[in-house]
């Protein structure tokens, strides 16, 4: 099997799952002819017509609501948004309208989320967020952060079966960069499951999405110059967290870093250290400790994002601060 | 504000038979008793959390959710009781869920007449957010569309709501996929203590239509064949292919937003002159008795019945079980079906001892 | 000097504050003539007039929006949402627009988002929430959420007077329950610095807005049934958070429950968990706990809401968990 | 998509002595020349992020801008370099911030021309989010009827920004409150690839207005004189207490999205026809030199000045300093004026050391 990059994975499980399923379309701006702003939907219109690829008006809102709408009557919709950072526009339909239905009205609400999000690329502070983090607090969400193609296509297909409205984070810095082998058949990869990207004994980092390739990289680097054997968690899914995988790295290493892209103020490494302490706190043998951006809207110019965001080298100097501890 | 215009001419009983127009009839006198009844319970403190009337404004309900089939969907909002009734809404729901009982339709999840039933009698359950139904049901007509479906979905917004992005982006989307929806604008005159002249510069909120490229109707929202016979032209146009419509349908709020609003902001006398000259029950029995000549007794008859309905619905509401705390953590999710209780729910002592520790992690005396 | 209410707290912050400086003002659904949905704003439109106290349509974006507006040309505006449940339309507004906009384009935005928060009130899903954590992991944006009527009222007028935007949560709860008497003069609370509500040994409870007293009650059960000395801090300000105050309990009592009404996933408390891991770790005697709200969209029997919060009883059996650790 | 028609025929020089005609073809020249510039300079990638035109749109951005006096406030979008150039903005600025250079306006922290200035010039530094100018021009108009200041201002959106609810908001609270604000909808054809008739099923975005009970007039978006007249009445209109009017520029987008974009979606044709017989720039050439019998060569001399001063401009943004990553710390909040540098940016052994444990805790060893 040849590799295919992670914005290929995205199409392919798309197209397996309108293939498979008559109730799967999509929706959202410019996806249709176009092929959407990154080509994730490119060629679905037209192999699976107009009605089932929807170009919508600009109107995130609109597109949450109006797939939430059809899932009550048993389709599966996939929004896409152009830009994550554009979801926030979607934030009420989402976080009270789609995440309460089952709750407070029995309404099936199966959807999918999904967009390309994450900084890295010189995006500037509106086409580079990591919104996840905001939606941590709103039960009947779930969220979906995939790092690999692998997990891309898995987890999309995985969600879009899912029962339950799933946020669906596409890492743009990934989209191209990274590759993958897809596993022959039905490749489906279950939420609520943590991957353990790197064994190690040492310490662990617990990480998600774009950072699992620098924590990767990071733990190489250590391997080789400090002799340290990294263990590296990639979460895959933030809602619902995989306790037990976390739980596992803790007893195994007994040292932690939490490494995100978002800022570190009120990011998903406080509900991690949280989540550490309450499970397994009597294993640490050091504090918990998080490698995140700083606390700023993220800016545009180059040296500037670079210094906000997390750097591989901050990996590696974090990760010798908890070895030494 | 004045009395609305209307903008034509009562159609005679577009297609009713005598039959149709008493049920229409009694549609607006069980939404009118069976509020007044919520009312004598909320007084009782027996309703919990707030009651919204809509005294004066049934015809709009009743009217327009008459002129849908059981197939096709509505989506209501908090003056809509009558809509959900005429939609199969039972009473006994309506008092249980008001009064937050075990065996309410949302089990004690949500309040008032925030329920739906999506699976036989198609209507949804809608949110507090203003606005926000308008989009969902965008999906579900599209869904009818998508699907050759031959439904059609209706969707309520107040004058107030309007003016929320969600509608706006909702009936746009709706109007450009040419999905067979129907918007009815309830204009009650009030979003809260709002005017609608403080919440739109516009002459008519049926002028939005043209924006939308939809064709709009403004009509009588007392007359109750008037707002079926327009709905229904609505919802046929719809059923043709047609897509989109915009009703705008003139009433007024009699009660304040809810039970407990003083309505100190309303002129003195606009109440009362609505009250004495424009209430639907009263022209539409005047019209029944008139026009139509039905005998007085027909429609006393009804009223006994209605009262009687809801007299029995009350009983068995009242002796209906109370919600059970932990029933609260089921139902988020599919899966998982339910959420676990959390560490602190028992004996503390126990829970000490359970908490697993590494071997040799000794007592900790601080 | 007599005792007032929370609300009429907030009403006097205001009142004061549009007295002082004519360049603050009010805007929001139903303030104006009707006095807000609790009054909060009663009588100031026929004080101040009909272009202070602005009556808007039932649009939070566009009041945020239009706030924002005003205050780069020289305002100080002051929005109410009419339930803080409504934020979550203005989402975008609030992170986009208002967090960054002196960051990224040097635009001056001293605005105050304010609103009835909170549940234990019958108010459902929808009338009934705690946004706060939300905003979180917005830098630009400060969140206060003050638990007396001292601090609502001295916390109100230092938001207004803030340069930098407040969201401002008053508990709707505590509205009528809670008085305070007023220090007289410019009663001035900073934002940012927490409060020692109850001094204590032995262990820490730290906490804001509702559950502040719920935990006092706690704290007087414990002391006066376990004879355990408990301190409860009020952090009022959830953004910045007062890392001191925060470090001070734990230093003091070694043993720390954050207690607050939010759900538990997501909520503040992992941020606070995460603090107290990189700044103090080494003085904690046991696992930081957290007392919180289960994760479900707060449902609105009474049976069902009282479950799903976390009571007084709660904050005892967790405080004596941690007492016996 | 079909020549826009003309609501009226070009007004004569609306009240523009001859000098100011000539203005107005140098402000259209420089934008074009400027834009020219940026596509060279991201050819050699030395522009950073997307790059936005707005050729054959000149009129629109030129045409409104000109009608604002300096007090005025104007909020662009990504396709109104022009406005700004005419409202002060120095291309300088625009280089450095495309080129996302230290001395940039925004420090490097928002790209292409997201930045303003309301302090001196007045225009707003407008984010991505479409819509979401609109309300917060509501606000900026709302303040000077407020404070009584004869100020105007002027808000830009695309044909698809009018799906927003930001937009709808924004529009109907600024017509409520009769804010002295001109929106204008520059209608070039597309959004993104989405034509104006999947946007909307309006026949014309025009036809919004009545919905918010304002004015609305459509013009040719490529004849700068006709954007100017109409922008300009409806700048009188706002000043002179008339509240808010909606205008709706025809025009057409005649490069990608962004300059990656390779229009496949466009018919074929579509973008040369408008290319060869409606172009703004060319158009008012021809009345220039017909109509009102300028020497070509004052055209002419006008074009070598616009490249001479895109030259020295562009010599001088290349030599500006870029950013310098700390600095990102600075400027969030007046207080505190910056963020603290993250624990791990030093020596990792240093900080081991420096981290504080309570007096006798002891190295630990796992
Ligand atoms: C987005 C949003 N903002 C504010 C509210 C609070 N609110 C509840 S009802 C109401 C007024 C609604 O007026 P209208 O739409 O005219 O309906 P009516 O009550 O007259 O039937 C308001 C402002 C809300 N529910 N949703
Ligand atoms: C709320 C929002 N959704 C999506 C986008 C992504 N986006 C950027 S420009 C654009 C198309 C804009 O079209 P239009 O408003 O017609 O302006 P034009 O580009 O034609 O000038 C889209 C969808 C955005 N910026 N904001
Ligand atoms: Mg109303
Ligand atoms: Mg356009």
């Amino acid at each position: 099997m040849a590799e295919i990059t992670f914005v290929e994975a995205i199409r392919e499980a798309l197209a397996e799952e309108m293939e498979r399923d008559p109730s799967v379309f999509c929706l959202g701006e410019d996806i249709g002819r176009y092929g959407g702003a990154f080509k994730a939907t490119d060629g679905l219109q037209a192999r699976f017509g107009e009605h089932r690829v929807i170009d919508t008006p600009v109107s995130e809102a609109a597109i949450v609501g109006a797939a939430a709408g059809a899932a009550h009557y048993g389709m599966r919709p996939v929004c896409e948004m152009q830009f994550i950072d554009f979801v926030s526009c979607a934030y009420d339909m989402l976080t009270n309208y789609v995440a309460t239905a089952r709750y407070r009205a029995m309404l099936p609400c199966p959807i999918v989320v999904r967009g390309p999000s994450g900084g890295y690329v010189r995006g500037g502070p509106f086409h580079s967020q990591n919104p996840e983090a905001a939606f941590l607090h709103t039960p009947g969400l779930k969220i979906a952060y995939p790092a690999t193609a692998e997990d891309a296509k898995g987890m999309l297909k995985a969600a879009i079966r899912d029962d339950d409205p799933v946020l669906f984070f596409e890492h743009k810095y990934l989209y191209r960069r990274i590759k993958g082998t897809m596993p022959a058949g039905d490749h489906l990869v279950p939420l609520g499951k943590a991957r353990v990207a790197r064994e190690g004994a040492d310490l662990s980092i617990i990480t998600y999405a774009a950072t699992v390739w620098k924590a990767l990289d990071a733990a190489e680097e250590l391997e080789r110059d400090d002799g340290l054997s990294v263990e590296v968690i990639d979460l895959r899914s933030l809602l619902p967290l995989d306790d037990d995988a976390i739980v596992a790295t803790v007893k195994k290493t007994n040292r932690v870093l939490v490494v995100h892209e978002d800022t570190v103020t009120g990011g998903i490494a406080g509900e991690i250290t949280a989540r550490i302490n309450e499970l397994c706190f009597e294993w640490l043998d050091a504090p918990v400790r998080r490698v995140a951006a700083h606390d700023v809207p993220l800016p545009y110019a180059p040296p500037l994002e670079d210094f906000v965001l997390p750097q591989t080298s901050d990996i590696v100097r974090a990760s010798r601060w908890l070895a030494a501890y | 504000m004045a009395v609305p215009t209307t903008s034509s001419l009562p159609a005679p009983p577009a297609g009713l038979s005598r039959a149709q127009l008493l049920e229409l009839y009694r549609w607006m006198r069980l939404t009118r008793t069976l509020e007044e009844r919520l009312v004598a319970l909320y007084r009782q403190t027996k309703v919990i959390g707030g009651l919204f009337r809509s005294l004066g404004q049934e015809a709009c309900s009743v009217g327009s959710a008459y002129a849908l089939e059981r197939r096709d969907v509505l989506s209501p909002l908090i003056r809509n009781l009558g809509s959900m009734l005429v939609k199969g809404a039972e009473p006994i729901e309506i008092l249980r869920q008001y009064m937050a009982k075990g065996d309410s339709p949302t089990r004690g999840r949500e309040l008032n007449i925030h329920f739906g039933d999506v699976v036989d009698r198609n209507f949804v359950g809608q949110i507090s957010h203003l606005g926000d139904m308008v989009p969902v049901m965008a999906g579900v007509t599209l869904t009818f569309r998508m699907r050759g479906e031959d439904r059609v979905g209706l969707v309520y917004v107040g004058d107030g709501a309007t003016s929320t992005g969600a509608f706006h982006e909702g009936i746009n989307f709706a109007a450009v996929q040419r999905c067979p929806m129907v918007v009815v604008v309830e204009n009650n005159g009030y979003a809260y203590s709002t005017p609608t002249n403080r919440q739109t510069a516009a002459a008519r909120l049926v002028d939005k239509a043209a924006g939308y490229g939809v064709p709009g109707v403004r009509a009588d929202g007392n007359d109750v064949l008037e707002v079926y016979a327009v709905t229904r032209a609505a919802v046929d146009h719809a059923r043709a292919g047609g897509g989109v419509s915009l009703l705008e349908l003139m009433t007024y709020r009699r009660k304040g937003h809810a039970e407990h609003d003083s309505q100190s902001y309303v002129p003195p006398g606009e109440i009362e002159t609505w009250a004495a000259t424009n209430d639907p029950i009263d022209r539409y029995t005047a019209r029944l008795t008139g026009e139509f000549a039905f005998d007085p007794s027909e429609l006393t008859a009804i009223d006994a019945e209605v009262r009687a309905t809801v007299d029995a619905a009350t009983d068995v509401a009242e002796a209906s079980p109370p919600c059970d705390g932990p029933d609260a953590l089921r139902g988020v999710y599919v899966d998982p079906a339910s959420m676990p209780t959390l560490w602190y729910r028992g004996d503390a002592t126990a829970a000490v001892v359970a908490h697993e520790r590494p071997a040799g992690w000794g007592t900790h005396d601080g």
